[in-house]
């Protein structure tokens, strides 16, 4: 084990495949010199060249459909988009080419591609440049979607991420990028998709959460065991595929399910979880299911806002508190 | 360039290929045997044609909606072709795709594509590709002059530029996207200058306008654009100036153009201009052509019957394939 | 009342809007001498002239952001998108500018534009141009999600979504444009955002439905009728905002819920809908919630693949016979 | 063009203010006070001053993540402007948009934007809007080098173009975008061509490349290019050619670009060098001089203690405003 940060583990998992892989290259807007916006890619540029860490023109559009483009004929690109809020922008081309290209040719394409987003709020950057998106990508057949919650994680689904031949979107939490971590030393240590972790056993309640929500719901629990109630934390780490069965496990252990969300609530991939829950664990259900998440509204710019926004500890353990 | 005698009739061939598979199309879609939209390239085969006997084995092409010569002119098969336009199981797409998506992967066919203009960004990943694994292959983008006014467009040509890719974009210029006219001198229309090959000079790169009814100008200039990109010299763009015959798509009343406009360009039809030529320079006899004809007829009409007696796909088809080798 | 087909409602909503005020206008992918893809705009560029009826180039980006821009500068711009499939391309716009532009700017900026599109499958038309993507925008926070599923209810809520001075996603079913109904002659007839309508009354179990899927949970609950089970069919007309009291209140009486959604299943809104009552109404279900929908797949071409692919009502009665 | 004694001061007020203003809000946001990011303007007042001074009460302006100089040479009020960049309640955005959203739409100013190349669209709709309601306004576009390599550059200008819209599009090339350059001689840039304007070209427009340092410069083209679009003309573009002095956004170690590339353009600050225009000219001493700047450095001293000791909004402000006036 050694000790690295979220964003660290990431760069890591990148090297470390590309290291293996000649066919693996990044592109993205200033993923190069400036080393990402966040920091991720680093040092790659200066260990791999500009021809595999391709800084690009500010064109998401080109980005992605290219990126699909290379997946189909033999490369295996990670592209970076600099903010999940600006998945709009090459929606079609992740929508109709990306998750369909696969399909819609009867299997013939292969479109092995990755696509690392920065998810999240908290960082007073505002309505364009702090959304969650990912309950999009959930909606859409032929892709994968990956949300690590720590270091370990963020580099084992990364390197599964690349070796897959699917795209895969990769979403990461700002927040977490400086956490650090204790992350397993070995190069073949990977996560594999679609096995969620029961991160502190419980027998009360259960809360599941994603990204950044599952340290606030490990904090809750923590505060909330002091009272003597014990909450079960489940992170599903990739949201598709989904682990419903550890999932639906814990509700029929508990009874109660709180899902924890900085999404806006409608619509959210909290919603799809409830759903399956309603559909295929009712009986389990001694409570009504609870989504606690953000507002219907964009993120706010103020500081003091946008604390109101987003959900926080105190609101998980209000929320636990009155289902029990 | 293409110039022997063989590479004429070739080209002759590979058009009249087309030319008689999309009149069936055309016929057993009137018929009600296919469903969908089918949008027929009759009229533009010169362009196909042209473009894609400047490559070798391992380039590759994207095409559009309108992808039927494409995917013949790049050595499709016919029968494959049919069934899958016909939505059979035997189709290359499994029944799944149709028309609009028609590809053949192993032929370097990145997909038909019924978004307008999704296949340049595609077909520039297709060049980075060739940088990435360091293959001299290059890629033909085939796209509409109506796609040349999508923002893909922009993104993927400035992109190309930039990094020198290999890639020869290649517009279609039929004159028009659906019902609207690429230029005229009021407000509708899809673009303010005449010709779409302009647009190069914003890029850096080189563009050039041929007469797109002419096989051999096609495939000249696109033959100098594949060296240049082979070469490292990067992109170019094409422009194709051809008519389509039938409508937008089979079941277009085609109100917004005359029939005389219609049989002006018929006039200059792309295979009878190149059958003359060839009778012309005595490379090619009536009868010779006559034959090559039957037996291109034959051809199709075989792919046609494989077509309509190939099986429907098994319902438990549809969710299969959605991720590559099966597992979610 | 007179007789309509949905398409000539719609059409006949535009007219009467674009009659009385002069900053409504519209514009889109050959909805003017061609009448539009599937004829709904017709004869309007004559009555109403090119200035008012703008075909557009091939540039959905550009004309959800012009929209944007007309609606901010006292316009209220109608924009047609050609299929529901196309979305993507213009998704940016619709989520980031249309969507925040009020809150973003503290109230000051008001959006009044409907962007109208045809949705689903059904008619051959394959992966790219048969999607039903309207969960994507139930998950926008700031705009209105509107889907009718008739003649009578497409003049009223596209009047209506006209009048309003948010923007508005109007979702249309291919399938129903032709479609015949009574529609009021009363110009001033709408139909109010938020309001569900119980299409049919019954006890034993409630459907939920929207657009095509109306008349098939309909048709279902005849044939049902005929067992002798008494099926409730609910269409909330509007998906933002949503009525919940009337569906509460239905799940209250019946204890059992279907949702019935042409959507591949995974983050739709049928998934929404389930979560609200999942999280307001638990008690009431006897039976767990479910979603009849389309499979996580992209939309097949074949007939025979797209009819396996659709719910039909053969699907709904077997799913309500097996809740009962 | 402006010509009197006043009007030229004017423009130098204007740069003046935006050169305060940044400079407070550079020393603030270091001081931890500021949320968020902050793009500063400082380096390119001229093209803000030069572009704004040309437009007329009821015309519009879209802008930017950079848009401090935009709002500020429209006639933003700098409490409101300094109270919002703050996230206080008395904010033009209640606090709720911050730097990047930052807005007043009574006088026009249809948004900042977070959006690289959002704006380009919605200028083309405000366009359209004149059309509609028969009014003779003008939208002047602000967008970087960077952002004309985006789709909706393609677009918008496209759209604006075919519809001959009153819409001046006012490209700020500061020669980059973040760490890209706009242009060098290997693959490392933005796009293919030197001037921006070359881009004109693709949509039969006239585009034209003006010093962006200089105010004069800036103020004759856009006047010309606003006379040319109230008239009907339609669009044109215009590229101005400036640098930012600081980074990217505030924080940004700026390792793209080296410390005599900055000096070098620091020589020629185009506040330094108009004050020594207006000197030469003898329209401005010494002490005038240095009276303005004392009284920029009150007004923007007063907004800064108008923000500092505005309220913060109210935690239940974060589900209004959703929806225009109020219900969902
Ligand atoms: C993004 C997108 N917008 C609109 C359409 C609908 N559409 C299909 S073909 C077409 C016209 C395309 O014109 P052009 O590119 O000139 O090709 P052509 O049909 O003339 O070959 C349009 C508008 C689409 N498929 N995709
Ligand atoms: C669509 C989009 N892509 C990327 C970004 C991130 N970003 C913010 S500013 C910027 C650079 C913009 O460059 P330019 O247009 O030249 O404006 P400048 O910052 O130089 O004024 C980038 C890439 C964004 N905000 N929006
Ligand atoms: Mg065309
Ligand atoms: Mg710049």
């Amino acid at each position: 084990m050694k000790k690295l940060s979220y964003a660290e583990a990431l760069r890591e998992a990148m090297a470390e495949e590309m290291e293996k892989d000649s066919s693996v290259f990044i592109m993205g807007e200033d993923v190069g010199i400036f080393g990402g916006c966040f920091g991720v890619t680093g040092d790659l540029v200066e260990r791999f060249g500009q021809d595999r860490v391709r800084d690009t023109p500010i064109t998401e559009t080109a980005i992605i459909g290219s990126a699909v483009g290379a997946a189909m004929t033999g490369s295996r690109p990670i592209a970076e988009i600099m903010f999940a809020g600006f998945l709009g922008v090459p929606m079609d081309e992740i929508f109709n080419q990306a998750a369909k290209m696969c399909y819609m040719t009867g299997g013939q394409a292969k479109v092995p591609m990755v696509l690392r987003v920065p998810n999240g709020a908290g960082i007073g950057a505002a309505a364009q440049h702090s959304e969650r998106t990912e309950a999009w990508f959930t909606h859409i057949p032929g892709l994968k979607v990956v949300y690590p919650s720590n270091a370990a994680d963020a580099k084992g689904l990364l390197k599964t991420a690349i070796r897959d031949d699917n795209p895969v979107m990769f979403f990461e939490h700002k927040i977490l990028y400086n956490h650090v971590g204790d992350v397993p030393e070995d190069e073949d240590y990977v996560v594999p998709f679609g096995v969620a972790e029961v991160k502190r056993e419980g027998s009360d309640l259960t809360i599941i959460a994603t990204g950044i929500e599952v340290s606030h719901s490990l904090e809750a629990a923590e505060k909330l065991a002091e009272e003597g109630i014990s909450v079960e934390v489940i992170d599903p780490r990739t949201l598709v595929p989904f682990d419903k069965e550890t999932l639906l496990k814990s509700v029929e252990k508990t009874g109660k399910l709180l899902i924890v969300s900085e999404e806006t609530k409608r619509g959210s991939f909290a919603s799809e979880i409830s759903a399956v829950v309603a559909e295929e664990g009712l009986f389990y259900l001694e409570q009504p299911i609870k989504r606690v998440c953000a507002p219907d509204a964009p993120v706010p710019f103020s500081s003091v806002l946008e604390q109101a926004y987003l959900p926080n500890p105190d609101d998980i353990v209000t929320a636990v508190k009155e289902m029990l | 360039m293409k110039e022997s005698k063989e590479e004429l009739v070739k080209l002759l061939e590979d058009m009249l290929v087309i030319r008689e598979f999309e009149t069936k199309v055309q016929k057993h879609f009137a018929e009600g045997e296919i469903p969908g939209f089918v949008h027929l390239y009759l009229g533009e085969e010169a362009v196909a044609v042209g473009a894609c006997s400047a490559l070798k084995e391992d380039d590759f092409i994207t095409s559009t909606h309108r992808g039927h010569g494409h995917l013949l002119a790049r050595g499709g098969d016919l029968k494959k072709m049919m069934a899958e336009i016909f939505g059979k199981a035997t189709g290359y797409n499994k029944g799944k795709g149709g028309s609009m998506h028609i590809a053949d992967v192993s032929l370097g066919i990145l997909g038909a594509n019924g978004i307008v203009g999704a296949g340049l960004p595609i077909a520039a990943g297709s060049g980075i590709s060739a940088q990435i694994l360091d293959k001299d292959s290059v890629t033909i983008c085939f796209f509409g002059d109506g796609a040349s006014n999508r923002g893909t467009f922009h993104e993927a040509i400035n992109m190309a530029s930039v990094w020198d890719l290999p890639v020869v974009f290649v517009c279609e210029n039929n004159l028009y996207g659906i019902s609207m006219p690429q230029y005229t001198n009021d407000h509708r229309k899809g673009q303010n200058i005449q010709d779409v090959s302009d647009r190069a000079v914003a890029y850096g790169i080189s563009g050039v306008t041929v007469d797109g009814n002419d096989v051999m100008a096609v495939n000249e200039a696109v033959v100098e654009a594949v060296k240049k990109a082979r070469s490292g010299g990067g992109p170019s763009l094409i422009e194709c100036k051809t008519y389509r015959h039938r409508g937008h798509f089979e079941g277009d009343p085609t109100v917004y153009r005359s029939d005389e406009e219609v049989e002006r360009w018929k006039e200059k039809d792309p295979i009878d201009r190149f059958v003359k030529i060839l009778k012309d320079q005595e490379i090619l006899d009536d009868e010779g052509y006559k034959e090559l004809r039957n037996e291109v007829k034959g051809r199709v009409e075989e792919a046609l019957q494989f077509a309509q007696e190939s099986p429907e796909p098994d319902p438990s088809e549809v969710t299969t394939d959605v991720y590559y080798g099966g597992a979610e």
